[in-house]
């Protein structure tokens, strides 16, 4: 772990004089791109991030959201693409273990996980098989061990992604407004680590997040144990509600190091601690592998000391661990003691706050000439052509993935996985809806407006459900921010990103930068991810039967955008073309109209529009529900395309509506009056999938068969290849 | 040709936690009257059955498909083989 | 009428019992910490599913050895209702209340999905409410869930009526499709899927009124007028 | 008094099916280049650290240690106990 040239020049001069080796230590994973965001900070401060419903406090890491009637709703996004690229079940697992301690610090329970994968082409790609199925297995057993359910998600393969892994991973949490940990500390408080022992494992963790993978230090790996997590929270939450907690904050990404510098520093403290207090695993650990060390599961509690022995109780029912390591002191320092020798002392401004760096940008060259199409050959037959499509990798249904999550344990999850967004009940009568999306493919092409497809995409998934969209996280991975080529892009879907956030009114709750994303074959793709989370004052939009006569309807254009389209990059093997383009104004006419007609009750299901466009939809409305349906591809309201355009364009703000042909004229009245783009498409029955187009059969599916294969698909590939 | 059978024991490379074996010893041994034992280590064990021409290359083929398969990752892991007659 | 809730580290399943017990029947309940005894005017005991020392050993395996499994074996002498629900049936079986075995699931996985039970046994203090062969739309989530007798136990279980839940179908490999089992008395049961989970109108997307009869029957059981 | 490192190895009794090492053999390295392996077994192993005065109390305590405690589920697993020096 070291600084780079110029930044230990920076610190000789803030401090007046050479840094002892823990201190460099120190100041060298705080200073990390992975904590400090220092190529992105300057930058992250363009996005909105107040709004009536949200909260702030000094030194949270995760969003508060008000939900009303006391209760509040937390949030945060993290990523663990580094350590799950090389161990991939241990790096999904403590991936999860950090967000959930995000959650956890704010006072809150944690009560839904969400997880966002992408890995390389795991049709050919053995290797990416093997990450894939052990990254899902390491989210798994974490999160059903903790009892928390992970109730929804995306799973992606991309080329651009060989020999390497993005893990997402978001957490909510809920609890009562009182309840928030309002950190504070005055001088004489005490200060805790509560949890596992600090051990060597996680070394250098975050300056490892902060490499690329070709540099990468291999002894970076972190073991999973979910249990001690599980007890860590409920010792926690007891010591909330007991009043034990004047400060809390989670080990993370650079361990003892930044979680005493960052609290010292938010709370304008300083902190005297010393090394030989902190519980360690192993023998002879000098100051300076316990100060960086990122072992897992480890909290930090400042409290007083008339506080401390009921917080020992509940350490000792719960059998964890707690050490006195430390405590507050006036003075602004990070002092880091080895009994009485000092190994670091450091002003906390210094180590907390990393020069910022201005990046330059520039636009790449290779968006020259990408949207130009190529002569695409011609389909023959469509059907056939669908089974392959329903069966491939990005577009069959991943219930191999969520059938191995408890997406049940809480008893809140009233949507289901498998939906367009899960739904969870709150104790206030409300209802919470979420769901996290990204689209490297529409983002390479155009990373300003596939940002914006992202964001709206994950909208339109949680107004599907019925709810408003009340804020966002928004987690940007990206290249090599030395590269200006890829900083543009980064600077790019941050702007997009910032403008529909505004123009929407959706305030930033959270977020998180992952740059020097890249392998010895290249950079990624740019892939921002973006949560969102609505709010459901009534009714949730949930499971009812599609019966035969009900009627389809589009909302939303259908346009001549293919770039980045599922159908030209796994059918016709092209990336190019334009990628689709949110219109802002008929984006918000469209999610009004169809929120407007959810509350109204006149739909029975809704769904929105994405991958592989309206073809893949409306199958996943048939396979979902069981029923079959005739569409007429000459009425869906689009730019005289030709029926493949039709049939696999992914134009935004798209949605299909379901009802009742009684309740069609109620529909038709609303839609008019809101001035959205909409017709009825096609009536449900039978037992076939069928696109018409005047009266000519386009394509023709069983459902059964079409079923079998999007459900299985994906478990046959990982399981028997 | 012959029959050999292959133990191949999986385990936490030195220095990474164990907290199976750790609560297996804490919460459970250590609970109950035996008080001599120090520590627990769990580990994985796989047996082949396979059909070579001598101890070695059994060894050796064994060795290549934990290696090659992905048996067990060697950033986290450790294997040892020991090879037995059938 | 007081109904324990016992807790284990790593139990997860806890607090969505006794919301089921308290919100929606109405019954009093106590959470009861794996070190502390059990009083004596305790009406029923249960024992909720999760991750009792984080599955580690096997499921099941460690927490059988709790100090509170001697007050809970006492209590199943007396023809306490006791049940054991997923990682609570496991703890059961592994303290010998129950027998068999949970392996793991032949999938290798951790199953969540909904599945559909049917009754074989309605005359526990679990099942006196459900009709014979009636079919409870319920979700599993477990990892080792595959439940496991040998057949001379079969047999015994076949023949003392031991067998009270079996899966509509072939789930996760259980010996017989058996999904739950009670004690030669009857007073003890244990099953893999989780009622807590099936018995409000707003989670569960099937049909409700079946998974709550479970609790009526514990209601009935227990001599509780509703 | 000595040191003993005591494995203990836990495995599914005759009859009992193995659905891991099943899938191991045929979903993993029977797709991979070496045909020669016929079955594979999967299995766990804890490995004790003991202080005993020989081996032979070693064994005696760690075998009552597994029954006592129930480390194996007899009905399913039987255990084979392999005592080193350490
Ligand atoms: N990794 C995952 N974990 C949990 N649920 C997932 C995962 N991937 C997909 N899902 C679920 O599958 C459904 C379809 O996902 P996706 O194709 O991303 O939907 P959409 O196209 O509507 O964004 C959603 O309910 C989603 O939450
Ligand atoms: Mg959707």
């Amino acid at each position: 772990m070291s600084l780079e040239s110029g930044e230990l020049d920076d610190l000789t001069l803030k401090i007046g004089r050479k840094p002892t080796s823990t201190e460099l230590q120190i100041v060298a994973a705080e200073w990390s791109e992975h904590c400090s965001y220092k190529s992105s900070k300057k930058h992250l401060k363009m996005l909105p991030m107040k709004g009536p419903l949200v909260i702030s406090e000094k030194g949270y890491d995760s969003g508060v959201l008000d939900v009303g009637d006391g209760y509040v709703i937390t949030a945060h996004i993290e990523s663990h693409n580094h350590p799950s690229a090389v161990e991939p079940y241990g790096g999904a697992a403590t991936g999860v273990g950090g967000v959930i301690r995000d959650i956890l610090s704010a006072g809150t329970r944690p009560i839904a996980i969400f997880n966002g994968l992408r890995f390389g082409d795991i049709e050919k790609d053995l290797h990416a098989r093997w990450l894939f199925k052990n990254a899902v297995k390491g989210i798994a057993d974490y999160g059903n061990c903790l009892g928390i359910p992970t109730i929804g998600g995306e799973v992606e393969f991309d080329k651009c992604y060989s020999n390497y892994a993005l893990v997402d991973v978001a957490a909510i949490g809920f609890g009562k407004k009182k309840n928030l940990i309002k950190n504070h500390a005055k001088t004489g408080d005490i200060v805790v680590l509560l949890g596992g022992a600090t051990g060597r494992d996680g070394i250098g963790g975050s300056q490892f997040a902060s490499d690329s993978l070709e540099s990468e230090n291999r002894s970076a790996v972190q073991i999973p144990d979910p249990f001690i997590e599980k007890l860590i929270i409920e010792a926690i939450l007891e010591a909330r509600t007991e009043n034990l907690i004047h400060a809390l904050k989670d080990l993370g990404g650079g361990g003892l190091s930044c979680a005493v510098s960052e609290t010292a520093d938010a709370l304008s403290i300083g902190i005297e601690m010393d090394v030989d207090k902190v519980h360690t695993r192993e023998l002879n650990m000098n100051p300076d592998e316990i100060m960086v060390s990122e072992s897992q599961e480890r909290m930090l509690i400042v409290t007083s000391n008339d506080k401390l022995k009921k917080l020992e109780g509940i350490c000792k029912k719960y059998r964890i661990t707690c050490s006195v390591i430390g405590h507050v002191t006036l003075d602004n320092m990070m002092h880091v003691k080895k009994g009485e020798k000092t190994c670091a002392n450091l002003p906390t401004d210094v180590v907390a706050n990393a020069t910022l760096l201005d990046r330059p940008s520039k636009k790449p060259a290779y968006l020259e000439n990408i949207e130009n199409e190529k002569k695409l050959k011609p389909i023959l037959d469509y059907t056939k052509m669908m089974m392959k499509f329903i069966a491939s990798p990005n577009i069959a249904s991943k219930i191999w993935v969520y059938g191995q999550y408890d997406h049940e344990v809480g008893i809140r999850t009233v949507v289901k996985p498998g939906k367009d967004a899960s739904v969870l009940r709150l104790d206030n009568g409300k209802f919470l809806s979420a769901k996290i999306d990204g689209n490297p493919k529409h983002c390479y092409i155009n990373p300003r407006e596939g940002a914006i497809g992202c964001f709206e995409e994950a909208c339109r998934n949680v107004v599907c459900t019925g709810a408003k969209p009340i804020g966002m996280l928004d987690h940007l991975q990206f290249g090599n921010p030395e590269n200006p080529e890829i900083f543009w892009t980064f600077l790019e879907s941050l702007k997009g990103i910032t403008d529909f956030a505004k123009y929407f009114e959706i305030p930033c709750v959270g977020g998180k930068v992952s740059l020097y994303n890249e392998t010895p074959s290249g950079q990624i793709k740019p892939t921002p991810i973006i949560g969102i989370l609505g709010l459901i004052d009534k009714t949730p939009l949930s499971t009812q039967n599609i019966s035969k006569g009900d009627c389809i309807v589009i909302v939303g254009q259908t346009k001549n955008e293919m770039g980045g389209s599922e159908y030209f990059e796994y059918i016709h093997k092209f990336i190019g073309g334009k990628c689709p383009t949110v219109n802002f104004l008929e984006s918000k006419i469209n999610m009004n109209s169809v929120l407007n007609v959810i509350t109204k009750g006149l739909v029975k299901a809704a769904h929105d529009c994405s991958k592989g466009g309206l073809a893949v939809a409306v199958s996943e409305l048939c396979m979902t529900y069981q029923i079959g349906c005739n569409i007429s591809l000459e009425k869906v309201p689009n730019q005289k395309l030709d029926v493949d355009r039709i049939l696999f364009s992914e134009s935004h703000s798209r949605y299909l509506l379901v009802l009742e042909k009684k309740d069609l004229k109620k529909l038709e009245t609303l839609l008019k009056k809101s001035k959205v783009e909409y017709n009825v498409i096609g009536v449900f029955g039978g037992d076939h999938i069928r696109f018409n187009k005047e009266s000519k059969n386009i394509i023709d599916l069983s459902v059964d068969k079409s079923q079998k294969i999007w459900f299985n698909s994906l478990k046959e590939l990982v399981l028997h290849g | 040709m012959a029959i050999f059978i292959v133990h191949v024991t999986i385990e936490n490379k030195p220095g990474i936690s164990d907290p199976e074996g750790e609560t297996i010893l804490n919460d459970l041994v250590l609970k109950g009257t035996t008080s001599t034992v120090t520590k627990i280590k769990s580990a994985k064990m796989l047996q082949f059955t396979i059909k070579e021409k001598d101890k070695k290359s059994a060894k050796i083929k064994v060795q290549n498909i934990c290696d090659e398969l992905r048996i067990y990752n060697p950033m986290v892991s450790k294997i040892t083989i020991d090879v037995f007659d059938a | 009428m007081n109904v324990a809730v016992i807790v284990f580290p790593g139990s997860n399943c806890d607090r969505d019992m006794y919301h089921v017990l308290t919100d929606v029947f109405k019954l009093n309940a106590t959470y009861f910490w794996h070190e502390k005894g059990l009083p004596k005017n305790i009406d029923a005991v249960i024992l909720p599913g999760g991750f009792s020392y984080g599955d580690r050993l096997r499921s099941g395996a460690i927490a059988a050895h709790s100090p509170i499994i001697k007050d809970v074996k006492k209590m199943a002498e007396k023809g306490v209702p006791i049940l054991g629900v997923c990682n609570g049936f496991q703890i059961l079986v592994e303290a010998g209340l129950l027998p068999g075995a949970l392996l793991k699931n032949t999938s290798l996985n951790f199953m969540c999905e909904w599945t559909s039970l049917i009754v074989e046994n309605n005359t526990t203090p679990f099942s006196n409410k459900l009709k014979l062969y009636q079919k409870i739309p319920i979700p599993i989530a477990n990892g080792e869930g595959r439940y496991y007798v040998d057949s001379e136990t079969l047999k015994q279980l076949k023949k003392k009526n031991q067998i009270v839940f079996r899966y509509s179908d072939t789930v996760n490999g259980s010996s017989d499709r058996i999904a739950g089992v009670c004690s030669e008395d009857g007073n003890v049961v244990g099953m893999m899927p989780h009622p807590e989970r099936a018995a409000e109108s707003q989670i569960n997307p099937n049909d409700n009124k079946p998974a709550s009869l479970i609790f009526e029957s514990l209601l009935n059981a227990i001599g509780v007028q509703n």
